[in-house]
């Protein structure tokens, strides 16, 4: 073996564990992760090239990682050489040769609570494969690294590791405690909207506009013509369930209000089942404004599932009838031009609501007023003040209202840790990140 | 009969649902073995899925044949239209290069598939004409928006009016990703939401109404 | 030329003539060109289906492999298409349950990852740049602070649990007005994929009206316009002795 | 002068449906062959092709149907033409079912204008069916989720899939989507977990959506339309379809800017009135 070169100022070898104390004292779960890393592996004490070797934490297993200091990086040249075996006396294989200045733990892209603040000197390697043929898990490896430095060699002691199969993915601890309070943020709210009916919603532009649709109606003696759009109710969760149950359940306000004001109401249908649901809305509606005599099953009605059919033949009604309001509600393809195109050309007042956000770009265009996206569920919700709507709105709020402070308040310090040398800050909002 | 039509359906959506979601952040390779082996059975019961929804649009037209309702003339056409193309499959085993089935492809369903979605360039076309106006506010900020872009990704508009193209870069990449990032997340949470009611058998309009399908 | 390309462009032509025929007004062209259409989908649907699903991974690895496990998706697909039975039915729930079950378990924690933290990540950033020259605020952090603007302003005007007055109306206002450049853009790019499609139709439908296809657009555009006028008569004849009641 | 402006906006849509099909068919015929300026975004993914080793492993998802085939095909050409160029091995399938015979057709043709062999520089899977099953369980294991491919030999056996065990083994996939499932669903779903490199086209209609992902770097390049194809036909050197169809965009756009001109001018004059 070469005599290993006198080095000055080398870096304390138990900087090994000390680099790994989470100094900000934060969750008590994350302490009990440092807990379980740090238990895992093996120091090691040899004094020039120092490391230590361990299974990965929170991997699928077949994976060591590898953590080493050595002050080579000066020198030109200078090369780290990882070798590989599965005995501690066997042939050592050469896994991979890496330039000494490169591979810095620090580097890395791992959070905080997986990583803790590394040595600036550290390096650090994640090894799966020796020879291409990966590691097993349960069997012990043995490492050793090697600086070379032209001709001159200077290894390790000799650090070993178990991979093995984890039951946690750290990486996504972040992801799971947000995944935990958005669910309980959702499922508390809709219990606190189910004890309590008037947990606060704002009430959004659009109903006024609704109103005043309802209202022309009344006063020119025209029918309003309310569609629900072209989505399905199958059951299969396709993206377009949200927006025809939010269709149905304004149908059922719309239809309440203007059995008051005795305006009739036509709702054209592309899907049996739609209309199914939508009858028994205008039903309940028709009895609760107390004009049971309504007659909710001619007011809805089936055309054809076909996209251009049905079209042409709602815009043949439209024509024809001169309603005095259109109401496009719900999911939207396509067709969304040609029916609010046809309305503006009667005059009627025009009132959308989609979150088929391909077609909102028509609708406002050619519509009095167009409810965007989640400004159709908030309305559907007000309106019927369902505890299951409203509280999923409330939950939804809360997550946001949380990105949204997370969002002002980390721009603000990283900028002011950026402008003051201050790094913590960037550590900090790693729990916003999405680690892998 | 409760139990099974409606305990049963929602404890194995908050089963499977569970898992799933615990599944994401367990790497242990029998939670991959499991992910995988979900994986498999979901796309072929996405087959049968497929057929399902192909067999409500039959029904409904075969009813208008049995019933020779107005219009049963086409219905019988597409079920024509529908036999030949199956047959021909069956025949060419599925096969389209240098087939029956691969010209009927090439030369019906292109054609009028291709053709059906370029109906709405002129009604694009007449629906700017007749009715995009400047209502509001909102409205018009948007037409100018979609004037500039519109100008700025074509050769002509660049080639007239120098800059408009970073310009309508710029658009998309600084307002247009700020407005989508948002609505992006907005979106996100709201499906979230709905996928955890759906799990806990909040949201159960896939149960049906009453004791029907 | 083979004659399968030459039948094929005239079949292509006068099919896509007949959906055109809608510009004039709905009509039995179009209804045929539809319904042509709707049948082949399906046709070429099922097709796809029985040989990329149930005879490749379903039928052969279950015969073949042996791979009895296959059978509970099988019995799952099948309670799916009990929908068909009136009095077994329900039992397609059972499918749909596990669908939706598997399906919403899926998405969570992956739309987390992906569109919420990914893209907060992608918002919080310094809002200057300090290098060696000091700090300096240039065009690039321009848009970093006009994009955290857009993505906060929009957030609130979705914010339904806060009323709309003084400073959150104001910032609301600025995110509607971000949400209208947006779909603003939005409608540029839908206009431009339109224009996209038309264009690829009348590319073919101007090559297959060169002589070596025969003419075929110039004959059987003038044949559907023949076939047009002389149904729009008909119908006209029809509603001089009946009252009108015809689409627009 | 309100009663002209009146008068105007009635105009029959179906005189608009003349003027557009004109305006169309003119530059179609007689093209004035505008130089198509570059955009970044199809910059950056051009580069991603051209940085890649040869025998890399690109993924082809053509996630479309016909009814997007005039916008997104010319992009399949050229990303073939560009990958067969560089000898990188391609393997393509599709999410959408009524897209297979095309996304066939499309493969075996670019693979016989570059003279590629099957099953040795590239393989067509076929369809995946269950939309975001289909990309998990191409995650997990390709052989699991296609046994065999379109042509029925078996996945394993291939020399055009060795090393590739699943979407962890890929080094740069392209998704050519029309809408759901797309490129957003690669992301989700796919490069989310598995973490290759991911990039695609997409039909005009979705690309504002994609902006925000391009922004975090969860998508390198994208392919924005036809104007997108075109972009990529000029980096390669070969106008095909889309460049051609340039002009006659840029003539329609042009009339579309006009008729909302006309229209807004005509409204006002109207006094605003319906």
């Amino acid at each position: 073996m070469a005599p290993l070169p006198s080095v000055s100022g080398f870096p304390d070898p138990s900087a090994g564990s000390r680099h790994r104390s989470g100094r900000l004292g934060w969750l008590l779960l994350l302490g009990l992760v440092f807990a379980l890393v740090v238990g895992t592996k093996a120091l090691a004490s040899d004094s020039r090239l120092t490391g230590e070797a361990f299974d990965m934490p929170g991997d699928g297993g077949g994976s060591i990682g590898l953590r080493w200091q050595g002050n080579f990086e000066e020198m030109a040249e200078a090369h780290y050489q990882i070798v590989l075996s599965d005995r501690e006396q066997g042939v050592f294989q050469p896994v991979v040769t890496l330039p000494a200045n490169t591979h810095y733990e620090k580097n890395r892209v791992a959070p905080w609570w997986m990583s803790g603040t590394p040595h600036p000197q550290a390096h650090f390697l994640q090894v799966s494969t020796v020879a291409e043929s990966p590691l097993l898990n349960g069997r012990r490896y043995f490492v050793k690294i090697l600086a070379l430095i032209g001709d001159e060699r200077f290894e390790s002691r000799v650090f070993s590791a178990v991979p093995q199969p984890n039951w946690f993915q750290w990486a996504k601890l972040n992801n799971f405690l947000f995944m935990l309070a958005f669910s309980a943020s959702v499922l508390l709210s809709i219990r606190s909207a189910r004890t309590k009916p008037t947990l606060f919603l704002r009430r959004i532009p659009g109903i006024d506009a609704v109103e005043e649709a309802i209202g022309r109606a009344a006063e020119t003696g025209r029918p309003i013509v309310y569609l629900t759009g072209s989505g399905e109710l199958t059951g299969r969760g396709d993206a377009s369930n949200m927006s025809t149950i939010a269709a149905t359940v304004l149908l059922g306000e719309v239809a309440k209000r203007s059995a008051v004001s005795g305006t009739a109401i036509k709702v054209p249908h592309r899907s049996p089942i739609v209309m199914a649901i939508a009858q028994d809305m205008v039903k309940d509606a028709y009895r609760t404004a107390g004009r049971p005599d309504g007659h909710a099953d001619e007011s809805n009605f089936f055309i054809a599932a076909d996209q251009f059919a049905y079209t042409a033949a709602v815009d043949g009604i439209m024509l024809r009838e001169r309603p005095a309001a259109n109401f496009f509600i719900g999911y939207y393809y396509a067709e969304s031009l040609l029916l609010a195109e046809t309305g503006a050309a009667t005059g009627a007042m025009q009132i959308a609501g989609t979150d088929a956000e391909h077609q909102l770009p028509f609708f406002i265009a050619t519509c009095d007023y167009t409810l965007i996206g989640e400004e159709l569920y908030a309305a559907s919700a007000y309106l019927s003040r369902d505890p299951a709507l409203v509280g999923t709105l409330r939950g939804q709020d809360l997550g946001k209202g949380f990105l949204l402070v997370g969002l002002v308040a980390g721009t603000g310090l990283l900028t002011l840790g950026d402008m003051t040398g201050v790094t913590i800050w960037e550590t900090a909002v790693q729990i916003f990140h999405d680690f892998r | 009969m409760h139990f099974w039509q409606q305990s049963l359906p929602l404890l194995i959506t908050c089963v499977f649902g569970l898992a799933l979601v615990l599944q994401y952040y367990v790497p242990h390779p029998a939670s991959e073995n499991f992910l995988q082996e979900i994986s498999l059975w979901s796309q072929i019961i996405a087959g049968f899925a497929i057929v399902l929804g192909v067999g409500s649009l039959l029904s409904a037209h075969y009813q208008k044949i049995a019933r020779q309702e107005a219009g049963w003339g086409y219905s019988a056409v597409l079920f024509v239209s529908l036999l030949t193309v199956f047959g021909a499959g069956l025949w060419a085993e599925g096969k389209a290069e240098g087939t029956f089935f691969g010209w009927l492809y090439d030369y019906v369903l292109v054609a009028l598939q291709g053709t059906m979605f370029s109906l709405l360039a002129f009604f694009v076309a007449s629906a700017a004409y007749r009715a995009f106006r400047a209502r509001t506010l909102e409205a018009t900020i948007l037409l100018s928006a979609a004037v500039l872009v519109m100008a700025g990704r074509v050769p002509l508009g660049e080639s007239l009016l120098p800059g408009i193209g970073a310009l309508a870069d710029w658009i998309m990449t600084v307002p247009n990703t700020a407005a989508q990032r948002g609505i992006l997340i907005g979106v996100s949470l709201g499906a979230i939401a709905t996928s955890i009611k759906i799990i806990f058998g909040i949201e159960r309009a896939y149960l049906g109404r009453g004791d029907g399908a | 030329m083979s004659l399968e390309t030459l039948c094929g462009a005239w079949l292509a032509v006068g099919l896509s003539l007949c959906i055109y025929s809608f510009l004039y007004r709905d009509n039995p062209f179009f209804k045929l060109g539809e319904h042509i259409f709707v049948g082949a989908s399906v046709g070429y649907l099922l097709v796809i289906t029985y040989h990329e699903v149930m005879l490749k991974k379903l039928a052969v690895p279950l015969i073949e492999q042996h791979e009895w496990r296959l059978i509970i998706p099988l019995i799952l697909g099948l309670l799916l298409l009990a929908r068909f039975l009136p009095r077994l039915a329900w039992t397609s729930r059972l499918t749909f349950a596990f669908i939706l079950g598997v399906s919403s378990g899926v998405a969570i924690p992956r739309l987390l990852s992906s569109f919420v933290l990914q893209q907060v990540q992608g918002t919080l950033k310094p809002l200057v740049t300090v290098g060696p020259a000091g700090i300096s605020f240039g065009l690039a952090e321009l848009n970093t602070v006009l994009i955290l603007i857009g993505v906060v302003s929009v957030l609130v005007y979705f914010f339904f649990s806060v009323e709309h007055t003084g400073s959150v109306r104001r910032v609301a206002r600025v995110g509607s007005c971000f949400l209208m450049i947006s779909f603003g853009a939005a409608f540029g790019y839908t206009v431009m994929a339109r224009m996209s499609l038309l264009i690829g139709r009348f590319d073919e439908l101007i090559l297959y009206a060169t002589p070596e296809y025969g003419y075929a657009t110039v004959w059987l555009l003038g044949l559907v316009t023949g076939g047009l006028v002389w149904w729009q008569r008909r119908v006209r004849q029809a509603e001089t002795q009946a009252p009108p009641d015809g689409a627009e | 002068m309100r009663e002209f402006a009146v008068r105007l906006l009635q105009l029959d849509r179906r005189f608009i449906f003349v003027l557009m099909s004109v305006v169309t068919v003119l530059p179609l015929l007689y093209p004035l062959g505008l130089p198509v300026r570059i955009s970044p975004e199809t910059r950056q993914l051009y580069d991603t092709l051209e940085r890649l080793p040869e025998r890399s492993v690109v993924l082809l998802s053509l996630d479309f149907d016909p009814a997007s085939k005039p916008e997104l095909y010319p992009m399949t050409v050229s990303l073939l033409r560009h990958a067969f160029a560089r000898n990188l091995r391609v393997v393509a399938l599709t999410l959408w079912p009524a897209g297979t015979s095309m996304a066939e057709s499309a493969v075996t043709h670019g693979a016989e204008e570059a003279g590629k062999r099957d099953g040795t520089d590239y393989v067509f899977l076929g369809y995946g069916p269950g939309e975001a099953n289909a990309i998990i369980n191409i995650g997990q294991s390709l052989t699991n989720a296609f046994p065999t491919d379109y042509a029925g030999r078996k996945t394993e056996a291939l020399p055009v899939l060795e090393g590739v065990r699943s979407l962890r083994d890929i080094d740069y996939a392209l998704s050519l989507s029309a809408g759901f499932p797309g490129l957003d669903t690669w992301y989700v779903y796919g490069k989310e977990k598995y973490g290759f490199e991911l990039g695609g086209g997409c039909t005009a209609v979705s690309a504002p959506k994609f902006y925000p992902l391009l922004q975090t770097g969860q998508i390198t390049g994208l392919l924005g339309g036809l104007r997108g194809a075109a972009e990529y036909e000029t980096l390669l050197n070969q106008a095909g379809k889309a460049t051609a169809g340039m002009d006659a965009q840029s003539a329609t756009h042009f009339l579309i800017i006009g008729l909302i001109i006309v229209c807004n001018v005509c409204y006002l004059l109207s006094g605003r009135k319906e």
